[in-house]
């Protein structure tokens, strides 16, 4: 499936980009799992993501757990814990 | 009932005023406004830049606040959060609450701030006097503030 | 810390402008409005008339006031209250308090109501729409509220 | 003594003024007993003070209970529970 990535704060640092398209393969079906994919596609995602477990995620906009199924999703976005307010 | 997120600056009184226009049904109102502190853990904070997630944040300020309505008998409500670079003593955020009871105020917009601290998708970077700049860590406090509303029955 | 009684109206943004001014490490600010509702137990409510006991009602608004800010890390707190005749819509009481945290401002400005509620000398008389004049009884709801800060570790 | 009495709200309006000096008998010593000998002083003060279990007292302006000891008082004040805020 071709998905839209978003990254913010942190996580957008160490991508080095704010938003992308991506071709993700069909063997990834969840959250933790399309994180772990990344991981394998660059130095930056290694680093970006290698603290997985703190990252928290969307789909089209939704706050999601990391099982959460991707089937679908228009745009996930990745981000540290909201600090607003 | 309202949400706006803006770089500009917010008026309290101006958005008091248009929230209890003409009304003669509420009988409290409570507001609250959080600024920019110039102090984190002990440093010298010089400023502060809110960066935040476009469509999302409006979509869960919205949520949140029809959460609270649902709870609590609000006759209005408002909710007006600041993005872009601020400096210490400047507003971030806005909440207001009017009700024709005060606690149902009172408990309304404690809510709302407690949960647009843990689900609005805004995140914080300070920079400091010696020049570091670093993103704020999200505090445990603020999950557990915000963990008190679970259940609750009203 | 400041506490005021006056037929005056009173002006929320100026008050909290003044709180507030050259300050730098203060993260919150919550302010509630007490205001004269149209409607007192399904009856339509014309006007409402205050009356107090000057010096007394200074000296209780002074003492709930630094009770609060000897049990929260207030940095300033305000009370006005009004007295004499109003009408629906009308501003009644202004609490405002500061603090470098949200909780401690929401805290402290919820005690205040609760306690000036209870202790502070004022009576409420009421003119209703079929010319009816009575003076408000207090509420048991009012008492229990205040309760809740009772032997409170803080 | 002589002593300072004021009255407010519906306590006002029944004694029928909002002040006036009084001098006690020294039989009486507490804010209670003060109550029930300003009732037989007049059919003014026997309705003002009919529900002597609602009024609340101040003395010199700090709020006391109905057994307080009324010995040194400038300033007495009876009046319905309060309703501001």
């Amino acid at each position: 499936m071709t998905v839209t990535l978003r990254y913010f704060a942190w996580v957008r640092e160490k991508v080095g980009r704010a938003e992308e398209l991506l071709t993700v393969p069909p063997a990834v079906t969840t959250v933790e799992e399309l994180m772990n994919w990344l991981k394998t596609q660059g130095p930056e995602y290694e680093r970006a993501f290698e603290r997985a477990a703190v990252i928290r995620a969307a789909i089209d906009q939704t706050h999601v757990k990391p099982g959460a199924a991707i089937a679908g999703a228009r745009e996930i976005a990745f981000f540290p814990p909201v600090t607003g307010g | 009932m309202a949400v706006r997120v803006q770089p500009e600056p917010f008026d309290l009184a101006g958005e008091v005023e248009m929230l209890r226009a003409g009304r003669t049904d509420l009988g409290a109102v409570v507001t609250f406004t959080g600024t920019v502190r110039d102090n984190s853990g002990g440093q010298r904070l010089v400023a502060m830049t809110l960066e935040h997630y476009p469509g999302m944040t409006e979509a869960e300020l919205a949520r949140v606040e029809a959460e609270a309505a649902a709870r609590w008998p609000l006759a209005a409500s408002l909710i007006v959060h600041r993005m872009g670079r601020l400096v210490p003593g400047d507003d971030i955020v806005l909440v207001v609450t009017a009700s024709a009871h005060r606690a149902a105020a009172f408990e309304a917009a404690d809510f709302l701030m407690d949960y647009l601290k843990t689900s609005a998708p805004f995140w914080k970077q300070e920079e400091l006097a010696d020049g570091t700049v670093n993103w704020v860590e999200a505090k445990a406090s603020d999950e557990d503030a915000a963990g008190r509303w679970l259940g609750k029955p009203e």
